[in-house]
């Protein structure tokens, strides 16, 4: 297949199910909580709607920079369905959209110049202090593996079997990292409800249509390398079976915990990621 | 045979001791800085912990060490001034006091501040032009900072200083092209060494003596 | 080639949920009913289900063709509006798996 | 070789006399984000903040001047280059003067606003910046004791990793980390985010997570696990 | 090997050096500190004769006195300050 | 809640320079630990201390032999393919240069400072970029310096 | 060589006895006596390069050591007179 096309159609694929993965979390929370909440379509309809209303921008936004931060979001997303599921290249690739991401997410809201979005900037940047490190869970991955190229650590767990294993701490960590993530979670805090909507209150139209798109391809992809790089070689079927198991289950863990205040949200996962960077160190060193 | 294959035994002793000190006097210092209450201490005991740094790397002792304790230098020389600079800017604002432009005269006739100075000056500025490259910038420039410090001749003007700053970015392109030659053009090496040589004696020389104004203001100003 | 197999199915079920939703809507007009069961809506759930499930047994369509129907029927059910279509579900994918267990037992 | 297994394929190397600048999709990659970021500072301008006002029914506006807005930019736009600079050089005292450029230019982006807590946060970034430079050009010395030269390619090629190797890496790792505000330290750099000029800010963040995702890259170059 | 041999410039200009060390850290005041501190350059200086780099000594021997005059103006500078915030509480209190 | 107490005060940014500064003491003390030793295969090797000017070299202590502008000096560098003109720079002196060789013994930092010499063949040539990157750090971090000092700490007058 | 050793080890234990006599030095709560007393370390350091002959380099730090002396001492002097609590 030709390459453009297959990137087009992940692309395609990861949008359409980090859409529908959210919509089903949604649901799973409204359930939980005795709501009968919003069809699995939900989310889906709600970004394509962004397309089809009127864009307008604050006369206070930092002009092209403020346009270019949201599409920017989505070029990173789709240049990581490129290193991932199409050619399959470094992890160490990966972590650096995953910071590129990171800082657009953050500028998104301070160039807007609402006071929300600006707080939103502030807890991005404190959060990134906790996901970070969180990330290093990459370094305990080449460790194990001899690798960081993806088709390579697919081939060791063909081997030597899932990674889940070996290094139940490093997927412990990651697992921290995809919650913190996901919407309403108790990291949450660059969105949580006490500033509106964070980053994107200030956002509208196609902007925030790009802000939304590019979530859903995040979600996706978070779960990918989840699953691709704890779980082994798996058919879409089992990518399929496997995201909706884990949305389910961040659900769960989302709809009963509260939102953390920003400092202790940061370091609750600090501290994740201290056990989970020693102990899968003692534990390697053990093994 | 002028240069030895190898390190020197007598360098390669000496390495673990020198490391062992930079140790000792980084572990002081940084405990010493985490006790202290008040920032400009803090900032007085980085200049110690900037100490270790240069023993550390002097302690490899190859031409390629010398080389890089330059470097370090620098960086520590233009973070101090930077920072000491914002510390003064926050207490200004938060104290909110306009420090009076003209207080105090100092009476102060000290002998070395009439006569030294363009002498002093003199030759240092001389040495400095005829060493090149950072360490003639920092000789010449000590004595552009000293005379400017000693003199009476206040007042000089904002446009001056501009000037001044204009001629270091000058001469900092100086020495890009400089560079460029010697990897560009490696036939025409030598014009790219000089160009590079006294493009960095300007550069540095001319910030260095730019403290001066910044001291002259403080020290010197009846 | 897999990969636009799949697109199909998520599109399919994608247009589903909308058509659904929007037939919902025109349909039942009060909201979140609990114990009522549509019987047309109950039939669709079955129908896609089984398509879903056990598209072994039609071996005169292709097995996408009739997953993505399937999925097109499943999704029209399973996309109504809150409170609609719940007990169809249900109902629907415990019929066809039990087809489709009885099938691969025996 | 390492490099490979790390970053992709190597694409290619400029060399400057020793210092070899080497390529991979990993580093053109975060080199090209870099540059694409650093552009796009250069062209904005900066947004305004509004705030409400206590005990009155107005707007407070918090703008940039023109005056702070140009060296902002000046200074934003020289962190962004050495930013992509750091992703693609090939060694290892480079990349320690990259770090320590980047740090000293986030200083100074911060410390052209008037905010008194901002002052506060940059000078004890500064602060730390200036004690992150023992380890950090400390850790780069040690590195070349040990092994006896500074380029990533020939250290990449080493088949061992002495101890000391592994200590001046975590030095480095130290001083990376505190140059850039990373991890933990960000309590400080938080507060920095608070003035306006959100272009500006940008670089400050920009540089911090790809230098740290560079360094990872180095220190798994420099110390072999296996 | 006779004793009197171990001393020569490297040894007295050592020697020098730790008298000036000492006596900066432990006398009180600033001004003794700012003279002890000549003597710890003197020592300087002389030892880098004794290495026979003579253009390092001629410029440490420069440098000497400016930094000399540098921390004396300081000094002076700061107790002038100092008197005159003294005088200012006594003239209020 | 202690611990959130704790974690809250911990964000203070005032507190972050003493706990990286207490931490990294720390870090440095394990030195003492490890195994280290300087490996004496290194670069840019240089001869015992001392012996260039016990042997009455006018150029010590760098002369690291070469004529000028015929033969180059000896330099071991690390790609010494990339570098054509390796060791030219280390044996180059200026006239002056060669008229202080002449007439004493005690100059040879001096004369191997001015243009040409080791240093600045590595700072130069062999390593330039270094040199780019150490003269921005200066020229920026003056450039901020001057900037505060000349809108904020100089002319406040004015404001 | 014995020169050499001298040197070095006058250094470092001039480096060591600098930096303890600036953190707990008597006095030091002036910051002037604190500047002071880092002329201490300066000097140590300077022989430590002078026994590795890295002349240059000493050269360098000699003419940087002043100017850091310089800034300190203005900023020390500026707070004083702000009257500002650091």
């Amino acid at each position: 297949m030709n390459l453009m096309a297959n990137i087009l159609l992940n692309v395609l694929i990861a949008f359409l199910i980090g859409s529908l993965l959210f919509g089903l979390q949604r649901k799973v929370m409204a359930r939980i909580q005795t709501r009968p909440g919003p069809p699995i379509i939900q989310h889906l309809l709600h970004t394509l709607k962004f397309f089809i209303k009127e864009s307008s921008f604050p006369y206070t936004a930092a002009m092209p920079f403020y346009i270019a931060i949201a599409s920017m979001l989505c070029a990173i997303w789709v240049s990581a369905v490129i290193v991932g599921p199409v050619i399959e290249g470094s992890l160490l690739l990966f972590f650096g959209i995953y910071a590129l991401q990171k800082i657009v997410e953050h500028n998104a809201g301070s160039s807007s110049g609402s006071p929300y979005g600006k707080l939103s900037c502030v807890r991005a940047v404190f959060s990134a202090a906790a996901e970070v490190p969180l990330f290093a869970v990459l370094v305990i991955i080449y460790l194990q593996t001899q690798t960081m190229v993806i088709s390579d650590i697919i081939n060791y767990q063909a081997v030597n079997g899932p990674l889940i294993f070996t290094i139940p701490l490093a997927a412990l960590m990651f697992f921290v990292l995809i919650l913190s993530k996901s919407p309403y979670s108790p990291f949450a805090i660059t969105k949580g409800k006490d500033i509106v909507s964070g980053y994107e209150t200030e956002h509208f139209g196609v902007l925030r249509g790009y802000l939304m798109i590019s979530e859903s391809i995040a979600w996706y992809m978070l779960l990918w390398v989840f699953l691709t790089v704890f779980i082994g070689p798996l058919g879409i079927l089992g990518y399929l079976v496997g995201m909706v198991a884990i949305s389910v289950l961040i659900a769960f863990i989302n709809s009963i915990t509260p939102l953390l205040n920003p400092n202790h949200s940061i370091m609750v996962q600090i501290t994740f990621a201290f056990i989970g960077i020693v102990g899968s160190l003692v534990l390697m060193l053990v093994m | 045979m002028i240069v030895p294959e190898v390190v020197p035994a007598i360098t390669v002793s000496l390495f673990l001791p020198a490391l062992y000190v930079a140790l000792i006097v980084g572990f002081i210092a940084l405990l010493g800085i985490s006790f202290q209450k008040k920032d400009v201490h803090a900032l007085i005991l980085t200049d110690i912990v900037g100490v270790a740094m240069l023993i550390i790397v002097a302690a490899v002792g190859t031409d390629l060490a010398e080389a890089l304790i330059l470097p370090g230098l620098v960086v520590e020389l233009a973070e101090i001034m930077a920072i000491s600079e914002i510390l003064m800017s926050r207490e200004m604002r938060k104290t909110g006091k306009k420090v009076s432009f003209m207080p105090m005269p100092i009476k102060m006739d000290m002998e070395i501040l009439k006569t030294a100075p363009n002498f002093l000056s003199l030759v240092l500025i001389v040495y400095g032009i005829f060493l090149t490259g950072f360490t003639g910038g920092a000789v010449a420039g000590v004595g552009i900072l000293f005379y400017a410090l000693a003199r009476k001749s206040r007042g000089l003007p904002f446009q001056l200083w501009e000037g001044v700053s204009g001629i270091s970015g000058v001469a900092w392109c100086i020495w890009l092209a400089g560079f460029l030659i010697l990897f560009v053009a490696p036939e025409i090496w030598l014009l790219g060494l000089l160009m590079s040589s006294f493009g960095i004696l300007l550069k540095v020389a001319s910030k260095m003596g730019l403290i001066g104004v910044l001291g002259r203001e403080e020290f010197k100003r009846n | 080639m897999d990969e636009i197999t799949y697109l199909i199915y998520i599109i399919s079920f994608v247009l589903g949920s909308v058509l659904g939703l929007l037939l919902s809507y025109k349909k039942y007009n009060q909201p979140f009913v609990t114990k009522k069961i549509d019987p047309v809506a109950l039939i669709i759930s079955i129908a896609g289900w089984f398509l879903v499930l056990n598209s072994a047994l039609l071996f005169f369509l292709p097995s996408f063709v009739s997953i993505s129907l399937g999925l097109f029927l499943v999704a029209l059910v399973l996309g109504m509006r809150p409170g609609y279509g719940r007990y169809e579900t249900v109902f629907g994918i415990l019929i066809s798996a039990v087809v489709w267990l009885a099938l691969t037992i025996i | 070789m390492d490099i490979a297994t790390l970053g992709g394929q190597l694409l290619g190397q400029i060399p400057l006399g020793d210092i070899v600048l080497y390529l991979t999709p990993f580093n053109l990659f975060m080199f090209a984000g870099a540059l694409i970021f650093t552009t796009l500072i250069a062209i904005s301008r900066t947004e305004t903040q509004v705030e409400a006002e206590f005990g009155s029914l107005n707007d407070n506006e918090v703008k940039v001047g023109l005056k702070e807005f140009k060296i902002r930019r000046f200074l934003a736009v020289v962190c962004g280059l050495a930013t992509a600079g750091a992703m693609i050089t090939g060694d290892v005292f480079n990349f320690t003067l990259l770090v320590a450029l980047i740090g000293i230019v986030n200083i100074g982006i911060v410390s052209a606003v008037k905010q008194i807590d901002v002052l506060n946060a940059a000078f004890q970034y500064g602060l730390i910046a200036m004690i992150a430079s023992l380890p950090l050009f400390g850790g780069a010395a040690i590195i070349l004791a040990s092994t006896g030269t500074l380029s990533i390619l020939e250290i990449a090629q080493l088949s061992f990793t002495t101890p000391m190797m592994f200590f001046a890496s975590v030095l480095l790792i130290l001083g990376i980390a505190g140059e850039t505000g990373i991890a933990p330290f960000y309590a400080t750099k938080a507060e920095m985010f608070r003035t306006p000029g959100s272009p500006f800010i940008l670089i400050i963040h920009l540089s911090s997570l790809l230098v740290i995702v560079r360094a990872i890259e180095i220190l798994l170059i420099i110390n072999k696990p296996f | 090997m006779n004793p009197l041999d171990f001393i020569n410039l490297t040894t007295i200009s050592a020697a020098v050096m730790f008298i000036g060390a000492a006596g900066i850290i432990l006398l009180p005041k600033p001004l003794d500190k700012v003279i002890m501190f000549a003597l710890l350059q003197g020592g300087f200086i002389s030892t880098i004769v004794a290495a026979r780099y003579l253009d390092v000594a001629l410029v440490a021997a420069i440098f000497d006195p400016i930094a000399t005059v540098i921390l004396l103006m300081a000094i002076i500078k700061i107790n002038e300050i100092r008197g005159k915030k003294a005088q200012e509480e006594d003239s209020s209190a | 809640m202690k611990l959130g107490r704790l974690w809250n005060s911990l964000a203070n940014p005032k507190r972050i320079p003493r706990l990286f500064s207490i931490i990294l003491g720390f870090i440095l003390l394990t030195g003492f630990l490890i195994p280290m030793a300087l490996n004496d295969n290194q670069l840019y090797p240089r001869p015992v201390p001392q012996e260039q000017i016990n042997q009455g070299n006018p150029l010590a202590p760098y002369d690291r032999g070469g004529e000028v502008l015929k033969e180059p000096g000896i330099v071991i560098s690390q790609y010494p393919e990339n570098e054509p003109n390796l060791g030219k720079i280390t044996s180059y002196l200026t006239p002056i240069a060669i008229s202080v060789k002449n007439s004493t013994i005690y100059y040879g930092t001096s004369i191997y400072s001015s243009p040409g010499g080791l240093i600045d063949e590595i700072l130069y040539y062999t390593r330039g970029f270094d040199t780019v990157l150490e003269s921005t750090i200066l020229m920026m971090a003056f450039v901020i310096a001057s900037w505060v000092a000349l809108n904020f700490t100089m002319r406040r007058e004015e404001e | 060589m014995l020169e050499m050793q001298i040197w070095f080890y006058t250094g470092c234990a001039l480096v060591i006895l600098g930096t303890i006599g600036t953190v707990i030095g008597p006095g030091v709560k002036d910051p002037i006596v604190r500047i002071l007393n880092t002329e201490i370390p300066a000097v140590g350091v300077s022989l430590i390069f002078l026994s590795y002959n890295h002349v240059l380099a000493l050269l360098t730090f000699i003419a940087a050591t002043v100017i850091i002396t310089l800034i300190l001492l203005r900023a020390v002097v500026r707070l004083e007179e702000m009257g500002a609590e650091v």
